[in-house]
């Protein structure tokens, strides 16, 4: 049979971001797979090398257009740890209810983009719609709903009354009923499970060697998660289960991800329920000593990590970034070899792609 | 999970997206909800603005602009297209005197006209956000 | 006079001006429904129309390696045949022609836009559009041949090969969707494959192969091939529902063209919550599903509809 | 993991150095060793310390010198740092012993023109296949000035 090369991207309805593949196909079987990056290369390491560490905040903001958040509680908890400043209490626990809702809002924004496309628009709409209240409750606490410029070094920008505290548990009571109907649903619809199931497959051997991080090697039963392993912020005084599942395929990391939803939205329930009074933020100064931190989180897609470091300045001397998608793009040329092309699109959008993440 | 038919899980949904109204948020026609604290149009009260420019230092995105003559005489000027709506103005000022107001900033054609004098301290006037002087 | 109404028939009702408006007002009113459960608002009534319009009037563009006048022609044989066989189907008791064995002819008819819908991917160049086309002849392989075997069912049930007579028998005894509800369902997922419709929209699934065939057409030529997917749903509609789902009237108390709509609308609302239900099958999925369990089905319904009729 | 365990067995592995291990802010711990000895010691880690993660590889101008950090991660941070001449700085490549390095190399070899030695595909990852003017990491890279665009170091300056 003879060998068609199918591109994919720059510019695909597959894709929601730019990044090229080149599939080739024989009939409709992938047999080879090309990818370029860059295309959405803003060279963010080298432009904080210009701005001042205040500035860098809300450049680290825009890393990432889904899991914001995340990238600046890391580059500040890496900030706040060269200038071993102690964050008051009650910015923690904003700054991690944050984090959590986003974890919500990202997976749900994922199985609406992986039901998208493999063609099953009303979970699309459900998810889309069910995120909506995620993004609200951010909305309300912060004024973006997805840029929230919330956290600052030394805390957070935000603070919240008794009033916002009832509203959120109830729209966080709302959020798990839903997200128990989208489960029901995926664990259950048949068409959902022949198009998801040994489809992208990877061992927990191959999670290792490519060193692939979050939902997708916890769904290859590689129990990582540095909420745990790490606790930074204040994860280690909060009581939750890290969801693995031992399949390996895309519907494992849909079922791993919407359990990881439901823990979220406990995470946010005890964060409420315990959260301490005093201010939401210290004063940091502007200069930092020199020296160099390696700040590490978990994002929604897994394992962020910082480097920072200081020569005394104001600006950074250098701040390296890698978000979790590069790993799981590289063992992407694993999960597309032998698939089907109609799986093309399930394989990929399986993994939860950010290319502005990867590309920086 | 009790093994049932997936139609169960399906369609007391869809009876309910059926039954109530749309989600779809109908903005051009009906007025956008904006959340209490959206961060839209710049605005500072020149009365409490004392021409410091830690705002113009902290701005990410160099939207702002201070212009001094002298001591008490000295501009304060925002440029709209570069500013990233990032509420670090409204951290920086230790005068409370700048702030992200509930509110759209109009789409403007030509991007020449988009320089607004906030503070001009020789008038000792705030101008307005569109543009003209 | 005779004349005249045959002209009528031709060309207004139910020939196709009818076609046309009910096409567009079919596919209006399965998006609104789609739309409505999925939460959303969904088009205005004049969508369908407006589309239309704007691609009559759009660029007609073809890419430099793909034969024109295939590519010109292809969407007018398909939409030619779906009025054509418009014609046989009858609407609320009115053909405009009818003869005995004309639903083999309207069978026929309806499968070759399926075939046009193929050439159309293979003809223009691009990588998408011939994947497409091979997806579409091995859906077309699949679904048919069920299909088919469904619509035997009332023919044999009523000992007529021609539609107007089966609607006719079935006034006279009882909806052949009574007899052989299997065969309904049969012909339901037959004419879903046979329009392309989510979730069986797999020559075209947007996101695996952009448009599928009709990726390289733009212009008056897409403006003919979306008018002739909407006629067929329109015309494979008529078809079950004369086929499967009775006479035209209940007594006298109803007009007969009003009980036709409500029962076409129906169907058309099956199609639609099958599409809200369902993710996309990939194709050899289908292909499984076709032989190995609709085909089978459809011989057991057939055994039955001849041992219970002899 | 234990850091002391992994010390012992770089001092028995490399007894020529003289090594160390430094902390750094939030949970890291640092072991400085000489470039050539880099895949070795990477060696060590994932057979004999079953440290397979790798979380990234972080290169950056010291303006003497070019400096590569390989960040693993088991428990918590541990960084093996090593230092490359400026001009021409050549490394052996550690994809063969864990093959999720590829990218964060690719990366490094375009951002400062490092060479992984033995690496199976150096081409650029990020920066376009037109990409002239040098690795954009290093401090005497000049950034190109963007048409209609802000020189982001004058208004800092002002």
């Amino acid at each position: 049979m003879t060998k068609v090369t199918i591109p994919i991207g720059p510019q695909h309805p597959l894709l929601k971001e730019p990044l090229s593949f080149l599939v080739t196909v024989e009939g409709e079987r992938v047999v080879d797979s090309k990818m370029r990056l860059g295309y959405v290369h803003r060279g963010i390491e080298r432009l904080c090398q210009q701005r001042t560490y205040v500035q860098n905040v809300h450049l680290m903001e825009r890393v990432c257009g889904i899991c914001s958040h995340v990238h600046t509680t890391t580059y500040c908890q890496g900030v706040e740890a060269l200038l071993g400043l102690e964050v008051p209490e009650r910015g923690l626990y904003l700054r991690t209810l944050l984090c959590e809702l986003e974890r919500i809002h990202s997976h749900l924004l994922w199985l609406g983009v992986l039901a998208k496309n493999m063609g099953f628009d009303t979970i699309f709409m459900y998810a889309w719609r069910y995120r909506e209240i995620a993004l609200d409750i951010m909305e309300s606490l912060s004024g973006g709903r997805v840029s929230h410029a919330v956290n600052i070094i030394g805390g957070v920008r935000i603070d919240m009354d008794a009033a916002q505290v009832e509203a959120v548990l109830g729209q966080l009571d709302e959020l798990d009923t839903h997200i128990t109907t989208l489960l029901g649903v995926i664990e259950h619809e048949k068409t959902f499970r022949v198009r998801t199931q040994n489809v992208g497959l990877l061992s927990p051997e191959q999670v290792r060697r490519y060193c692939v991080v979050g939902p997708v090697a916890r769904a290859s039963d590689v129990d990582v998660d540095l909420r745990r392993d790490a606790p930074y912020s204040i994860y280690d005084r909060l009581d939750f289960k890290v969801i693995t599942h031992a399949d390996g395929d895309v519907w494992a990391r849909t079922v791993v991800r919407l359990l990881e939803c439901v823990e979220s939205t406990k995470l946010c329930r005890q964060i409420l329920a315990s959260l301490p009074d005093g201010p939401t933020s210290t004063r940091a100064p502007r200069k930092v000593p020199a020296g160099e931190v390696v700040s590490r989180s978990e994002a929604p897609r897994g394992e962020v990590i910082y480097y920072i470091r200081s020569n005394g300045k104001d600006k950074p001397a250098r701040v390296k970034v890698r978000t979790p998608t590069l790993p799981s793009l590289l063992a992407l040329y694993d999960q597309l070899r032998d698939v089907n092309v109609a799986d093309i699109s399930v394989v990929l959008s399986g993994v939860d792609l950010c290319i502005a993440c990867a590309d920086r | 999970m009790a093994r049932s038919r997936p139609l169960f899980y399906l369609l007391p949904e869809l009876w309910h997206s059926l039954v109530s109204q749309p989600c779809t948020v109908g903005y051009p026609f009906e007025p956008a909800v904006l959340p209490a604290g959206f961060r839209g149009r710049v605005v500072v009260d020149p009365d409490k603005c004392k021409g410091c420019g830690l705002c113009v230092r902290d701005c990410p995105a160099f939207a702002l602009e201070l212009q001094r003559e002298s001591r008490d005489k000295y501009k304060l000027i925002y440029y709209p297209d570069r500013c990233a709506y990032c509420g670090q103005c409204e951290i920086s000022c230790h005068a409370d005197a700048i702030s992200l107001q509930n509110d759209f900033v109009h789409a403007i054609p030509e991007r020449d006209t988009l320089k607004v004098v906030l503070v001009d301290h020789d008038k000792g006037r705030a101008c307005d956000v569109d543009g003209e002087e | 006079m005779t004349l005249i109404s045959e002209l009528f028939a031709l060309l207004i009702f139910p020939g196709f001006v009818f076609l046309f408006v009910a096409a567009l007002t079919f596919e209006w009113i399965d998006r609104r429904v789609i739309a409505r459960l999925q939460g959303r608002v969904g088009p205005a009534w004049y969508q369908p129309l407006a589309d239309f319009i704007k691609l009559m009037a759009k660029e007609d563009v073809l890419p430099s390696g793909a034969n024109k006048v295939a590519a010109a022609a292809l969407p007018m044989v398909a939409l030619a045949a779906v009025m054509t066989a418009g014609l046989y189907v009858p609407v609320a008791g009115r053909a405009a022609s009818y003869f005995e064995g004309d639903l083999i002819v309207v069978l026929f008819l309806l499968s070759l836009p399926s075939l046009a819908y193929f050439l159309a991917g293979w003809i223009s160049v691009g990588v998408y559009s011939v994947i497409g086309g091979n997806r579409s002849l091995l859906q077309y392989f699949s679904y048919e041949v069920p299909f088919l075997m469904a619509l035997t069912g009332p023919a044999i049930f009523s000992g007529t090969w021609s539609i107007t007579d089966i609607v006719l028998r079935q006034s006279q005894t009882t909806w052949t969707l009574f007899v052989q509800p299997l065969g309904f369902l049969l012909a339901l997922v037959g004419l879903i494959g046979k329009l392309k419709r989510d979730p069986l929209d797999i020559p075209k699934a947007k996101s695996e192969v952009i448009a599928g065939p009709l990726t390289e057409f733009s212009g008056r030529k897409l403006a003919l091939w979306h008018l002739t997917m909407d006629m067929q749903t329109v015309v494979g509609i008529f078809l079950l529902v004369n086929t499967f789902l009775g006479g035209y009237s209940f007594g006298a108390a109803l007009p007969s063209v009003f009980v036709f709509a409500i029962k076409a609308l129906l169907v058309l609302l099956a199609l639609s919550a099958a599409s809200v239900l369902y993710a996309r099958l990939r194709i050899d999925q289908l292909a499984n599903l076709g032989w190995r369990i609709l085909v089978p089905l459809a011989l057991v319904q057939i055994a039955f509809v001849i041992w219970a009729g002899g | 993991m234990n850091n002391d365990a992994i010390l012992q067995s770089f001092r028995d592995a490399f007894p020529d150095l003289d090594l160390e291990i430094t902390s750094l802010p939030v949970d890291e711990h640092v072991i400085a060793l000489p470039a050539d000895r880099v895949h070795a010691a990477v060696a060590i880690l994932v057979e004999q310390f079953g440290i397979y993660h790798l979380s990234t590889i972080t290169g950056q101008d010291r303006d003497e010198n070019l400096e590569l950090f390989y960040h693993f991660w088991q428990g918590h941070g541990l960084t093996l740092r090593t230092s490359l001449p400026y001009d021409a700085p050549v490394i052996p490549t550690v994809t063969d012993l864990i093959p999720g390095a590829t990218f964060y190399e690719r990366e490094v070899c375009e951002m400062l023109d490092v060479t992984f030695e033995g690496h199976a595909n150096l081409e650029p990852l990020f920066l376009p296949d037109n990409w002239e003017g040098g690795a954009p990491l290093r401090k005497d890279f000049v950034v190109p000035p963007v048409e209609g665009g802000l020189d982001v170091d004058k208004e800092a300056a002002a």
